[in-house]
């Protein structure tokens, strides 16, 4: 028998990069869009590798896995890669190849773009699909909002880059807190308490002092060491689930999901920025989410209408004021959307600087 | 409960032109049981509104803290198939670069051993096994390390180093961040497998300031290229540029965060007062012919992002101005992590206390003075505003 | 202790071209012995680098309980002419305006029962006087009434509200200022007198957004004057600025934060798109002939600012983002203040917590809806970017 | 005898104002700077009101008062007024009194001036003169920081305005939070526990609540109850003085002074901002404190001489950034100047936008 191989690490990244790459490694010059989905990067040496990006639902079967490689094989060498949104990019010498290609990607259902000013892949989670915490699927909502955008998917008809995330619960995996549009699963209500279990598969002092308003205190039930959560101090965050299974928080009558807007990662032109909440509340309404799609939908129409060139959702916003994007969004402003976390009092106005809307 | 292998609300996600996830689960359902199981416990949350997954127990692979994350059905009486349906994290390769050849045989382990369904990718960078039993665990590590696969991070460890495409095909790669990623997993071996942390550790490696991995709001240690000399400029390509109908003024000039260009459209000639500019990316983004980052190239490491749990989001902050990692190497990093940054959150961080979280709550001067950097404006957007300054009783001595 | 009356430190600070308080403090005392008394006990402190000022006691006039600051000196047995060094403040007349007349009599009251040594003016706005012993309290009071004048704030009651100079003097106010200052004084004497709060309350108004008397960084609630329709614009005289040689792109357009104007300069013709006009005034500060303020004028009221003591310092946030107060009249102001905010905040409010940080521990949302506010977007800056949201249960139900 | 009269309020206005002022009331249409320390107000009528402003120490004997009071009969028709920066304004209807009255001015040891792009009168408190909770003195140091600044006074030759504010201790009387060089008192050592008296002034939970790092804890000190100051807690902010006399923190040894720069009250152009801190500790030296006048000097000279037209030091601050006001001040960066207090992670710098010094 062979050794049990441990700590090797991932393979080295060299493998399997294609001899274009290899060649050209750090001596890229410029790239150029060529139309919706395909670029080409042209070295200093003159060497060109053309780029087709496809779209994913990140949620794979080997079988595509498999026609995925067997593309690869035909039109690139063998060569491919994942970006860091999840689509697929199909890294090609021959520009003759591109449009066969694409006539196979298109012909087995998926589509390509993703690039320049589109909306890309939205990076998601787990959902009902393999998390336990979810307060929302995650992948059918974002079928369901791409199935709806995938025109931007398609084309570069978009003032800047849209970003859309999608996480199924506050412990937001992925980077929706800084998206231009973050999906977010959201409980309204605190633990339930199964005290039967507690006392056997949490450690209760852990459970007292995960919580971040200090809502649970230990308490007897029935006989039994157990917590109790004071509710109204409850914001269902969701960390003392997380240490302690005995207090689900998911309620299939109150969950649901809340929209933000105007974050961003990069730091062209604006630094970055965290989401802001735009929608506090909207249930689940599976299979196809149509008040969340219709939100989603909304959103990036009046940004689309009314942003410059360049202008991501945040940097928008902040040009026109929040009081305006509720007003051409249509959205109700309520005192959810006024901050009382711990820095809340550095979200309100404190400026006599002032836009005054039209009256309507 | 008419048929019970339908899936009425599943079948409408197949509808519509974005590829669809239900279509792939259907796919692997054909030949596999426990794709078949998922679909069908998915099929049931659909209807109920409400996931059906435990919270997992404590599953791995001989020696190892992390990689897999534990996973139960709720039902496992309706839905065998998936009483077990635990997830491993394999690392991916630096840059997400494959060839079809390890992609179908890493297939043929998984229809073996798992669901035959994955992510490509998890959020964290990773490959994603969906869904396997206990018991398939270590042949599934055993037949993924002979490919020369090993598996990620999960708990409070390193996790799973990523990177953006970089050097590999990005012309604005400050440094290389394939070979900073991928030497930095190997350096951390043990620190990625078994957990002995506070909570976890990210690591991301973006090239310029675009931040195509989304390194400041998702890594605790976000490397973020940048350069220090003037940005490479070609006049004619400019010119190019404004000829083929750029507005250069209202386009880059005026997007400018640094307030630092000036467009003179009689000439046609930018000019850059490059000591004021702030390597936003900006002008180079829209001008990729004619601007260039600088030669002098380096990075920029932050600490601290992380998603809200529990005290609220963060977004990394600077904690090295400028470092030239191509020449200057990862020794003096190591050092600066390992017995700097990780021994003093190792020593004095609470449970699940992020290394951003930790640093806010004893103070950024203080963490500065335990790791032995000095401070540096660069590190703050502003100074203190408020009076409460904790003066040492040292330098009150001295000054007295 | 060669001469006991030497002030050699002191006399220091009688050179130099600034008016000095020294020679106030020397002018005073040359008849005064309380004066030469706190000169003395100055100059012991600058000797040895410390202040020689005990606590004070409670000490007032009849039936107030604020007005009065008391005041002992530490050393009493070497400066027993400020063994008590009480000072009263004394309530402006709304806009700092005085006649020679009325200057003269409080002098030559303050001559006969204080130290002759005043502050024009305190930081909250009153008059200061400086330096009495308790016994001569009444009388100081009996003679200020008689001359119409009457005591401010002090503790934890509504303090002397302030304004600036406004429509006396100003093109620019947009509000009465000395109007609604005289009349929220009146309204509030007995809130004034006898403090029944958790804390100080300050009104200042400001008649436009320059805010020259500081409110927004040091009133609980800030009257800021501005306008809803468009500036006043007198093209003309806009010509003869730049025909002068004032440099419309550069010093106006460039520096206005809605960027909401654009310069021809061939037609020298100012364009302002005023839908986006944030009313911040510089655009009419530096073209005071040519632009003003709008003809729909009102009030921006915010409430909450205060110094750093204790979670920090705070500005005045947007409470009412426009009110036409000339016209709509104080009364349902008064109902708001009255039955709204100080009846939550005395209710609720910790002992010492000013309204800002009472706000900032209940929440705004709390509080707008047990003052009966409506939310309203002008109030924030941006909107909450933390998932934390207390939902209200009935509206659960409502949606569930 | 007479009733005695309370609740009066303030004299109303009116009765104070000059007759020019009562006629033209809401009307003034425009007005101009003649020269420094004078300006013209003109009215819709035609009305003219012309300003002569005086420096003034704050600190008044009731002698200068009366001086004042007749300089303002012989030119003013009696009229004037304080401003609320502390000086006073002549206010006059015949252009040809202005001269005389500044020449009588002068003559006297004043000057005039503070309009416009100048440095006006430097808002402070009590400090030694008055105040028991004092790290310095106010007025002194005013006194000294402005003999060194008054061509500023005098002149208009700054590119905006500049404000200067003294408080004598962190509770910050005045608003010298937000001005663009705050002077501010600070104490460097924790309170002196007065164990004897402690008991007898105090009440001895509301001074444990009083503190806000949690630093005071109850004790019993030679059989008498007190408190405790956990040392390492403490940031000297004077909160448990406030409402304890024995517990005293002034300290002739190591009291002194910090510099605060960059913050604004108005809202043109900019909106308002608290100022920060520049240099954390200075000793205090009087009775003329040459490094405080000198430390002044230097940033004012530095401002003046690189910001443009209109720019306040916070925004000239903000467009340079921070790492360049300080090279360019050649004052030293330090751990002080990183926030700790509650809201400090906001302030540390989260993009990577960053200018690189010049090598040196
Ligand atoms: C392939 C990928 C890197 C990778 O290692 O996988 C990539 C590749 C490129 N990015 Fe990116 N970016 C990629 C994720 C990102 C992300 C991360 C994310 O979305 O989570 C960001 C930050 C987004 C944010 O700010 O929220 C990102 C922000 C940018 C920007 C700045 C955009 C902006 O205006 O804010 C540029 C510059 C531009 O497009 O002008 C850029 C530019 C580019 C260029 C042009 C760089 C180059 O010269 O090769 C590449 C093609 C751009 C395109 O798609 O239009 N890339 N890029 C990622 C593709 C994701 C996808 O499938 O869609
Ligand atoms: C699989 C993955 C989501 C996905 O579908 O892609 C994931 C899944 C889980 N995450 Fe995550 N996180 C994943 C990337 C992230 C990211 C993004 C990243 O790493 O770039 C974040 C935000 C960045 C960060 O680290 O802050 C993230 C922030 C969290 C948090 C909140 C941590 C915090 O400090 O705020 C938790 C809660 C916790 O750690 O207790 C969490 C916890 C979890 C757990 C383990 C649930 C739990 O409470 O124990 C999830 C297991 C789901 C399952 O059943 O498979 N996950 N998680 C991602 C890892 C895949 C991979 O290895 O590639
Ligand atoms: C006299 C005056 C300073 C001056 O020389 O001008 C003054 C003097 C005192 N202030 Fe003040 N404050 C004075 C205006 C202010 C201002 C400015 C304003 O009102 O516009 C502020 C900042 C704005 C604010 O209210 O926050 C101010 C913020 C404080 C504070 C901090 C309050 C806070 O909430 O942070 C304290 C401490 C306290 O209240 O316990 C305080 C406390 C004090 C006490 C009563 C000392 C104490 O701890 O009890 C001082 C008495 C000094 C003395 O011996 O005469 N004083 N104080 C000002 C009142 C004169 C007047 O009536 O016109
Ligand atoms: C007399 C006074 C009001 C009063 O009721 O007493 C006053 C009077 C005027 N102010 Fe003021 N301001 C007065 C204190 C203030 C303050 C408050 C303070 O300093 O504590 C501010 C806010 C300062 C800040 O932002 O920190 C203030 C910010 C302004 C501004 C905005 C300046 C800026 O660029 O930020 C203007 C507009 C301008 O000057 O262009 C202004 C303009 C004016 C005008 C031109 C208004 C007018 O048309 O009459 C007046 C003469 C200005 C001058 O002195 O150059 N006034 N002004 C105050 C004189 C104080 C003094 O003796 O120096
Ligand atoms: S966001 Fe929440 S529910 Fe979704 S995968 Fe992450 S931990 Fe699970
Ligand atoms: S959900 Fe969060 S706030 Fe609510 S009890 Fe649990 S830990 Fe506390
Ligand atoms: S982060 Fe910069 S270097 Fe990396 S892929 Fe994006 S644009 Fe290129
Ligand atoms: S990189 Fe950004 S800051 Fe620098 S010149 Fe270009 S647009 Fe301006
Ligand atoms: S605040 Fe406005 S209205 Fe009042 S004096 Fe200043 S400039 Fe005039
Ligand atoms: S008032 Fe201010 S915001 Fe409005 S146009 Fe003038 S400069 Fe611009
Ligand atoms: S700032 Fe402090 S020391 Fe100065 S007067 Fe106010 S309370 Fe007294
Ligand atoms: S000075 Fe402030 S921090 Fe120190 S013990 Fe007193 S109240 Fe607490």
């Amino acid at each position: 028998m062979t050794e049990r191989l441990t700590d090797i690490g991932p393979p080295h990244y060299e493998k399997f990069l294609p001899p274009v790459v290899k060649e050209n490694y750090g001596k890229w010059k410029y790239h150029e869009i060529l139309k919706p989905g395909v670029m080409v990067h042209v070295s200093e040496s003159g060497a060109k590798l053309f780029t087709v990006r496809m779209a994913s639902p990140r949620l794979l079967a080997t079988d595509t896995i498999r026609w995925i490689a067997d593309l690869a094989e035909k039109y690139c060498g063998g060569y491919l890669r994942w970006t860091s949104r999840n689509n697929v990019e199909f890294l090609l010498t021959d520009e003759s190849n591109i449009d066969p290609l694409i006539g196979e990607i298109k012909k087995n259902g998926f589509i390509i773009g993703g690039m320049g000013n589109s909306i890309s892949n939205i990076v998601h989670t787990q959902g009902w699909v393999h998390c336990h915490s979810s307060a929302t699927d995650a992948s059918g909502i974002v079928k369901a909002v791409m199935d709806d955008l995938s025109q931007h998917f398609e084309n570069m008809d978009l003032p800047g880059k849209l970003r859309i995330a999608l996480a199924c619960c506050l412990n937001m995996c992925g980077a929706v807190h800084c998206s231009d549009i973050a999906i977010l699963g959201t409980h309204q209500r605190p633990p339930r308490i199964e005290h039967d279990t507690l006392d056997k598969f949490c450690e209760i002092p852990n459970v007292v002092s995960a919580c971040p308003t200090a809502a649970i205190r230990p308490a007897t039930v029935d006989g039994k060491p157990s917590v109790e959560v004071l509710e109204e101090n409850c914001m269902y965050c969701g960390n003392c689930y997380t240490v302690c299974p005995s207090m689900p928080l998911n309620n299939a009558e109150t969950d649901g999901i809340s929209i933000w807007v105007g974050g961003k990662v990069s730091d062209a032109r604006s630094i970055p920025k965290f989401s802001k909440l735009a929608i506090p509340f909207i249930p689940n309404n599976p299979p196809r989410w149509p008040e969340v799609v219709e939100a989603v939908h909304n959103i990036v129409d009046v940004w689309a209408k009314n942003a410059k060139k360049y202008e991501r959702m945040g940097d928008w916003i902040e040009r026109i004021g929040w009081p305006e994007f509720f007003r051409l969004t249509g959205i109700e402003f309520t005192k959810y959307h006024i901050d009382d976390f711990k820095h809340a009092g550095l979200s309100f106005k404190r400026t006599a600087q002032m836009r005054h809307l039209p009256e309507e | 409960m008419a048929d019970e292998k339908a899936t009425p609300l599943l079948d409408e996600l197949e509808k519509g032109p974005y590829p669809s996830f239900v279509r792939e689960i259907k796919l692997a359902a054909k030949n596999n049981k426990m794709a078949a199981g998922v679909l069908h416990q998915l099929e049931k949350s659909y209807r109920d509104k409400i996931g059906y997954w435990k919270h997992g127990g404590i599953v791995g692979v001989m020696g190892y803290g992390g990689g897999v994350i534990g996973r139960y059905s709720a039902l496992p009486d309706d839905f065998p198939e998936v009483a077990h349906f635990h997830t491993l994290r394999v690392n991916q390769p630096a840059g997400w670069f494959y060839t079809a050849d390890v992609l179908r045989k890493i297939c043929d382990m998984w229809d073996k051993h798992g669901s035959g369904l994955t992510n490509m990718h998890g959020s964290t960078g990773d490959m994603v096994l969906l869904g396997t039993r206990t018991e398939e665990l270590e042949s599934v590590f055993g037949e993924l390390t002979k490919m020369g696969f090993d598996l990620g991070g999960s708990g409070s460890d390193v996790r799973t180093p990523s990177c953006c495409v970089g050097p590999a095909r990005c012309e604005w790669a400050c440094f290389d961040t394939l070979k900073t990623c991928y030497e930095i997993t190997q350096h951390y071996q043990d620190e990625l497998h078994r957990p002995a942390f506070p909570y976890k550790y990210k690591f991301k490696f973006a090239g310029c300031a675009n931040d195509c991995v989304a390194a400041i709001a998702r890594s605790d240690m976000s490397f973020i290229g940048t350069w220090k000399d003037d940005i490479q400029q070609d006049d004619e390509e400019i010119k190019n540029y404004a000829k083929a109908g750029l507005d250069i003024q209202s386009d880059v000039v005026e997007n400018c965060p640094g307030k630092c260009m000036t467009w003179d459209p009689d000439n046609m000639k930018l000019t850059i007062d490059n000591s004021y500019c702030l390597k936003c990316m900006h002008c180079i983004n829209v001008l990729p012919k004619a601007l260039r980052p600088g030669k002098q190239r380096g990075v920029t490491i932050l600490l601290g992002a992380k998603a809200p749990i529990v005290e609220g989001a963060l977004l990394s902050s600077v904690l090295i101005p400028f470092y030239d990692i191509d020449n200057e190497g990862l020794d003096d990093l190591f050092e600066l992590v390992e017995d700097g940054i990780w021994d003093v959150w190792t020593e004095n961080g609470k449970n699940r206390e992020r290394v951003g979280e930790f640093i806010q709550r004893v103070g950024m001067g203080n963490f500065l003075e335990s790791i032995g950097l000095e401070p540096d404006p660069h590190m703050i957007s502003h100074p203190r505003d408020n009076p409460y300054i904790f003066f040492d009783q040292e330098d009150e001595e001295e000054e007295a």
